[in-house]
């Protein structure tokens, strides 16, 4: 090769190459025909080839006006096989090696294949694997291929047989074991992974254990050395923590430094510590939370407010001090909404408490998560906070939200031997056409008579949330509740109502609603209908039966008081409705009904929740004319929504036939004791899709005010699970009813294991 | 103990590129999508960095792409780019990446209804919407770029019509500064646009609200003078 | 590095034509059930007595012919490391770091002190000094009268290091102190001033596994010699002067002893090797108990002693190494070395079963 | 009547921040003041909005203020028109009439 100074290439010649194509190659040199080069630049070249990653060792040289390029391909990949690996799944695995490039058709490179395991043996340590054996091989497989296996012998996890702490007094051994995260292994740990070594779940069980001791007035409390052994054969981890305690510290005062926006007065009164307590770092961190939400909720979202205590070691004293640090007033740029790609924007714009253009509140963003989640159609909000590039003082909202199907499909055709062949469907859409509408329709037809019903709520009718309902139903059918005895009834019926919002938790709802309906009395009609019938209305012959037209209206009032967490599985808050309906005077039925629904969830603590819920009903005719309450009227107690254990609306007083005529006085209530959720993903704070709950039903159904009596109440008791299935809400039960007359058993209405679908909300 | 196996694929070194792209095509008429990328995979990965490999890599966006998996589209189109930084089908790959996130109406029944769709989240149009600008800047030439401009100015509309709404909710609502930053969007950051005059309308009612009379006069000098015919009041018609 | 791969399984024992018999003298149950905690409790002797302690807290001082309970006292605490007869006392120490001084006589407990930090090995003892090594990398010399603590040294361990510690040995005035760092140090055990350390084991590699370097339970003095093996891999003859004599890459992970000419030592995959005292040149490997997890071996008349983990005691010639005895003395594994008692070997098990076992020839 | 939640908008700044503004100032020193001017003014990019108001049901709690700053071309404060008290005409806060 003539060492001359440099030379102009005329052509170019490359050996060596097998698979990689020529162009490819040439496209990566910095040099082409005619180029003049010098030593220097065939190094740039070859560098440049190199960076390509494609070839071992690349020799230029110069063949009269030729450039011979001899370059040694690396071998690609052709298959990798993973063996061994069951704690780690094998495409997480692949995933990380295709990070690190090493995947099928990749070139090959040693130094990665070994950092890649340097890697896998880390995470494998990681999880206390100590025992674990990885041993690549590589098989040629011809014209320049291998085949890359990589074998994994896991070996067993090491188990934790020790956790001891050293320098304790004030608290046992066992008192701080309990706290921990980790467990020695033993027969309680047989299922679950908690005696199994790894350096996070350390991390957090330190972290817990100076918590414990600070929170109990240890403030000087110290972890001086923490020790992890493992045993000859790798099987085994030891953990000691040595710490010094310290004394208990009592608070010699409490102030606060810093920028005072919000004056100090307003904000003191957060701060839980007095003088004099004992120190607990639990509590100042608290306080120093809800001065940090105070200064939130004027704009200064990303206020920071430190506690430190400052020890007084000689006369074992604390002086706590918060460092309130405001920071710059934080402004909302824009709030983007993502996750759903049929609902309209307004639809979750009007919920939101945080406008654009104005002083971020993390109360009210708060407020915006929990009033989207009330949403129906709405399974879980997440609200990140995104810095606007280039501007120190505003945010842009990222609200992401996830869906839930947006309705409740239900076909159902059955055969009953008292209703012979029944068709039945009701399609519930709570997002209309991703409006936010609410369309009910409902039709069910049987031996016994049809029943078609369509409703629809706009809730953002009128501007600022007030809501519009209209509905109308048509029913020709022969008994009102299963179970009855038959009347022939048709009535047709609209109302309209609307909703308004009086403040943030609470709505008034008025409207009217109107009702014509026909009796004919039949064959089996029972003497207390002969009688309503009778009574009132205009009467009319049919069929040789006599019958009565009656034409009824109501005004509808009630207070709505909702300030539960969650339209499905609620867990916290309360929903209450006090509702009274009032027949419009001089027309054939004059009547009242009123009643109140209290719906309470009481957290017990934080893994256990009561559910209390709780129905009155009182009605009474008004006037001279109406002597009983309508049929449609009447109230009913017993089933899956009432008392469980007994057949739906078989509770309360029965006509001469011994069936279930309705009442006009009802009380109700449902207790569920919610089982702590095992599975529930707690990270993601995601409300599970079901949860298992013990109850305890009372109820029952009186003709008039009159015969309440409470020896009447029915109880019940037992386990029951509720399931939102795409479907809609499934609730199954299995009741064991506690004060079973004879008289039930012998009208057999015992029911003990339930099932309900059904989208009441 | 037994380890578990990774089920062992044929490695057939047997068929030529020729064959495997012949058996890719011949499943895409097909419309075995599935098979027509487990074939286009094994050709990639018997001729890495090679035109018939980098071939391959192609026709990957476009099946992913016949299977509607947006965001496998983009992935597919973004390694290639990644891959091959000098190859001459990059336009190709930027164009499919628009198109991955392009979508004409929303779902059926509110086109049936006649909704608009720029009043549902415009996440998508922006993903699009960059994705051609990126091929039009970096190939203004390629016979990508034409198309590319057109669904641009269609995109462009979309995400102005969108601000607008949202303006006019914030107006609503009597959240004047919101309305106004909406609006403005639409007049700055999305032009030209057939939604501006709409948005200038917003414009000087939030200004007027605010007591900014001044600029009100001055916006709605504007709005006469560039939008004569414009009538006031009206909601931008949906393309 | 340590040594990295899969555990191997336990090597299956092969019949051999024993040389002698081996027959139990006398045992002794002393309570606790510890066998995988891996603890450091070997029983000690002043020639007459033999003094045992068990985890469940039960010290018991034996005569040394027939195993007769001189004395015997429950301490309430997890006792792990000890005992130790020294100066009329004998030293326990538990898993919570406190060390007892009971008396040797009576065992009524003299003192106990809180030393802070846990105690898996037996502390050494003279002249009215007590050295005691603790888990957390730190030895600490206290006053035998009350154990007020004089001077403590340490020398901060890995992030993973191996069960145990390594017994301080007392030669001259200088106390010879094994830390989990691989280095052995000679301390002034007077005012714990360092006279001289050399790094053993070295705690070098990428992942925390290949960064154990313990140095071995048991180590072994002469009068101007100390040997120490390091769980990494080496093991270094060191002059009381501090000066290395000769190394070899012979790891353990339980130890080593001497005789007047040889070393013996149990190597990390439980092979047993018999090198030359002068220059560590190798004379036998007997791999018959390869992966059995042996203790260090223990020279017992003209044999060499170790118990494994399925609680067998095996006895090989000093000379060839070959196997000449074997017994098993319990159903559970045995962790610490046996000690020579008079003219008969005492082994203690990990649950606190403690036999004490003699050879007779067989012809 | 209807409940309205409360509507604020714009730059809630404190007065001493405000009365530090001085004609001459330039944009840097007016941004690290009054921070980022929350309404728009696209065609007139030489003016900062910082007005306030809060929309209230509860009169006790209805603010407003009215705050605009002109620069010049060199970019130098040439004009403030403060309104401690704003100046909204008419009620706004509701577009169209109740339901």
């Amino acid at each position: 090769q003539e060492g001359s100074a440099d030379f102009v290439v005329e052509d170019f010649r490359l050996e060596g190459l097998q698979r990689i194509a020529e162009e490819t190659v040439l496209s990566y040199l910095p040099i082409s025909v005619g180029d003049r080069v010098d030593q220097q630049r065939i190094r740039a070249g070859v560098r440049e080839l190199y960076q390509t990653g494609f070839f071992d060792n690349i020799a230029m040289e110069r063949d009269g006006g030729v450039l011979v390029v001899r370059v040694e391909e690396r071998p690609t990949i052709a298959r990798i096989t993973l063996e061994g690996n069951r704690q780690i799944e094998s495409d997480m695995l692949r995933q990380s090696m295709r990070e690190q490039g090493i995947a099928e058709g990749r070139v090959l490179n040693e130094q990665v294949v070994s950092l890649l395991e340097q890697e896998l043996y880390r995470t494998y340590y990681a999880q206390g694997r100590y025992g674990v054996d990885i041993i690549p091989s590589i098989r040629e497989v011809g014209n320049n291929q291998v085949d890359l296996t990589i074998e994994i012998k896991e070996g067993r996890v090491a188990k934790i047989r020790q956790i001891n702490v050293v320098g304790n007094q004030a608290f046992d051994d066992d008192q701080l074991r309990k706290q921990l995260e980790l467990r020695r292994a033993g027969w309680r740990t047989i299922f679950s992974s908690r005696d199994q070594y790894s350096r996070e779940k350390l991390g957090g069980d330190l972290e817990t254990l100076r918590s414990y001791y600070m929170d109990r007035g240890y403030a000087d409390f110290g972890i001086q050395s923490v020790q992890v052994a493992i045993g000859p054969d790798r099987r085994d981890v030891f953990l000691t923590v040595n710490v010094d305690e310290g004394d208990v510290y009592t608070v010699r005062d409490v102030n606060m430094v810093g920028e005072f926006p919000v004056p100090e007065e307003q904000l003191s009164p957060f701060i839980q510590t007095q003088p004099g307590d004992t120190f607990s770092l639990a509590r100042a961190n608290r306080s120093a939370e809800h001065i940090k939400q105070r200064l939130g909720a004027s704009g200064y979202a990303h206020a920071e407010v430190t506690p430190v205590p400052d020890l007084h070691r000689d006369d074992k004293e604390v002086s706590l001090i918060f460092y309130v640090e405001p920071g710059e007033r934080i402004y909302v740029r824009e709030i983007r909404f993502s996750g759903s790609e049929s609902t309209e924007d307004q639809v979750y714009r009007r919920e939101m408490r945080q406008f654009e253009k104005a002083p971020l509140s993390n109360v009210s963003v708060n407020r915006s998560r929990l009033r989207m989640q009330r949403l129906p159609f709405v399974e879980f909000v997440d609200i990140q906070e995104v810095p606007v590039p280039g501007s120190s003082d505003e945010v842009d909202l990222e609200v992401n939200v996830r869906e839930r199907n947006f309705g409740q499909f239900q076909v159902g055709v059955g055969y009953g031997g008292f209703t012979g062949l029944s068709l039945n469907a009701s399609v519930q859409n709570n997002n209309l056409f991703g409006l936010g509408h609410r369309a009910d329709i409902d039709i069910q037809s049987n031996a016994l008579g049809d029943f078609y019903s369509v409703s629809h709520t706009d809730p953002y009718a009128g501007s600022h949330g007030v809501s519009r309902t209209v509905g109308g139903f048509y029913s020709k059918q022969d008994i009102f509740a299963r179970g009855q005895s038959p009347v022939s009834t048709t009535s047709t019926g609209m109302n309209l109502r609307y909703g308004i919002p009086v403040s943030e938790f609470d709505s008034i709802r008025y409207g009217a609603s109107v009702r014509r309906s026909e009796f004919l009395l039949q064959q089996g009609t029972s003497q207390e209908f002969r009688e309503f019938i009778e009574n009132h209305g205009e009467s009319f012959e049919r069929g040789g039966f006599t019958g009565s037209r009656m034409d009824s209206a109501e005004i509808n009032l009630s207070w709505v008081r909702d300030t539960r967490n969650r339209a499905f599985m609620a867990d916290r808050g309360q929903r209450r409705v006090i509702g009274l309906d009032v027949a419009v005077p001089n027309l054939d039925l004059e009547y009242y009904q009123a009643r109140i629904n209290q719906e309470s969830y009481l957290r017990l603590s934080d893994e256990w929740t009561l559910r209390l819920d709780g129905e009155l009903v009182y009605s009474d005719v008004y006037g001279d004319n109406t002597l009983e309450l309508p049929p449609f009227k009447q109230v009913f107690a017993g089933g899956p929504t009432s008392v469980r254990g007994y057949q739906a609306a078989r509770l309360g007083p029965t006509d001469e036939f011994g069936r279930p005529y309705g009442g006009t006085t009802k009380f109700n209530m449902q207790n569920e004791l919610l089982l702590p959720n095992l599975f529930a993903d707690d990270e993601t704070q995601q409300p599970a899709q079901y949860r298992f709950f013990l109850f305890f039903d009372a109820g029952y159904v009186w003709e008039d005010i009159d015969d309440v009596d409470a020896s009447d109440l029915r109880y019940s008791t037992g386990i029951g699970a509720t399931w939102i299935t795409p479907m809609g809400i499934l609730r199954f039960s299995y009741a064991r009813p506690i004060n079973v007359r004879d008289e039930d058993r012998e009208r057999n209405i015992i029911d003990r294991f339930q099932i309900d679908l059904g989208g009441s909300f | 103990c037994g380890t578990t196996q990774e089920p062992r694929q044929p490695v057939d070194l047997g068929m030529s590129a020729e064959e495997l792209y012949e058996q890719a095509w011949r499943r895409i008429q097909g419309g075995n999508f599935d098979g027509a990328m487990q074939s286009l995979r094994r050709l990639e990965a018997r001729y890495p960095f090679s035109p018939e490999g980098q071939q391959a890599q192609l026709d990957q966006i476009f099946v992913t792409y016949l299977q509607r998996d947006r965001r496998g589209t983009a992935e597919q189109a973004n390694r290639f780019i990644r891959e091959n930084p000098r190859s001459e089908h990059l336009p190709y790959a930027y164009y499919m990446q628009g198109m991955a996130w392009f979508e004409t109406r929303g779902s059926f029944t509110r086109r049936v209804l006649g909704f608009d769709h720029a009043r549902l989240n415009i996440r998508n149009a922006e993903r699009s919407f960059d994705a051609f600008r990126e091929l039009v800047e970096r190939y203004p030439d390629s016979d990508y770029a034409d198309d590319a401009r057109l669904r641009m100015i269609y995109l462009r509309n979309t995400m102005a019509r969108h601000h607008w709404y949202v303006a006019r909710h914030y107006l609503d609502q009597g959240a004047y500064m919101a309305a106004a930053a909406r609006a403005t969007r639409v007049v700055e950051d999305l032009q030209p646009n057939a939604v501006t005059p709409y948005a200038l309308d917003i414009l000087i009612e939030a200004y007027a609200a605010v007591g900014e009379e001044t600029l009100a006069a001055d916006t709605r000098r504007v709005l006469d003078r560039s939008y004569p015919e414009h009538r006031r009041g009206q909601r931008p018609p949906a393309l | 590095c340590a040594q990295k791969g899969a555990i191997e399984e336990p090597r299956e024992l092969e019949s051999f034509d024993a040389r002698y018999d081996v027959n139990t003298v006398w045992t002794h149950r002393a309570r606790g059930r510890a066998e995988r905690l891996f603890l450091g409790l070997r029983p000690d002797t002043d020639g007459e007595r033999v003094y045992v302690a068990g985890h469940g807290g039960r010290v018991a001082a034996l005569s040394a012919d027939r195993g007769r309970t001189v004395w015997s006292v429950d301490l309430d605490a997890e006792l792990a490391g000890g005992p130790r007869f020294g100066e009329r006392l004998v030293f326990v120490g538990s898993l919570d770091g406190r060390l007892f001084a009971l008396d040797a006589e009576d065992g009524r407990e003299r003192w106990s002190t809180q030393v802070g930090g846990e105690i898996l090995a037996a502390p050494a003892v003279s002249r009215g000094y007590v050295i005691v090594k603790t888990a957390d990398g730190r030895v600490r010399g206290l006053a035998i009268d009350d154990g007020a603590e004089l001077w403590s040294r340490s020398e901060d361990p890995p992030a993973l290091k191996m069960r145990g510690n390594a017994e301080p040995i007392i030669r001259g005035n200088r106390v010879l102190v094994g830390f989990e760092n691989g280095r052995v140090r000679a301390i002034s055990f007077r005012d714990g001033q360092s006279l001289w350390g050399d790094s053993v084991g070295v705690a070098a590699g990428r992942t925390e596994l290949d960064q154990i370097a313990d140095i071995a339970p048991l180590m072994a003095a002469s009068e101007d010699m100390v040997y120490a093996a390091s769980a990494d891999g080496r093991l270094a003859a060191i002059s009381m002067t501090g000066s290395r004599r000769w190394d070899r890459d012979i790891g353990s992970l339980a130890g080593l002893s001497i005789d007047e000419s040889m070393l013996y030592l149990s190597d990390r995959n439980s092979e047993i090797h018999g090198l030359g005292l002068a220059g560590g040149a190798s004379v036998w490997i007997q791999d018959a108990l390869r992966a059995r997890q042996v203790t260090a071996p223990v020279v017992y008349r003209d044999t060499v002693v170790v118990g494994d983990l399925d609680g067998y005691v095996h006895f090989l010639d000093v000379e060839t190494g070959e196997l000449v005895a074997r017994t098993r003395v319990s159903r559970k594994r045995i962790n610490v070395a046996p000690v020579i008692v008079g003219d008969s070997i005492v082994v203690q098990d990990g649950n606190g079963r403690v036999r004490a076992l003699q050879l007779r020839d067989r012809n | 009547c209807v409940y309205r939640q409360d509507i604020p908008q714009g730059n809630l700044l404190d007065d001493e921040d405000i009365e530090q503004v001085e004609v001459g100032m330039t944009q840097s020193q007016v941004r690290f003041l009054l921070g980022s001017p929350m309404m728009d003014a696209p065609f007139h990019a030489d003016r900062w909005l910082y007005h306030y108001y809060l929309d209230s049901q509860r009169e006790h709690r209805n603010r407003n203020r009215f705050l605009s700053i002109q620069f010049d071309e060199q970019g130098r404060v040439s004009h403030i028109d403060f309104d401690p008290n704003g100046r909204r005409n008419g009620d706004s806060g509701r577009r169209n009439s109740d339901g």
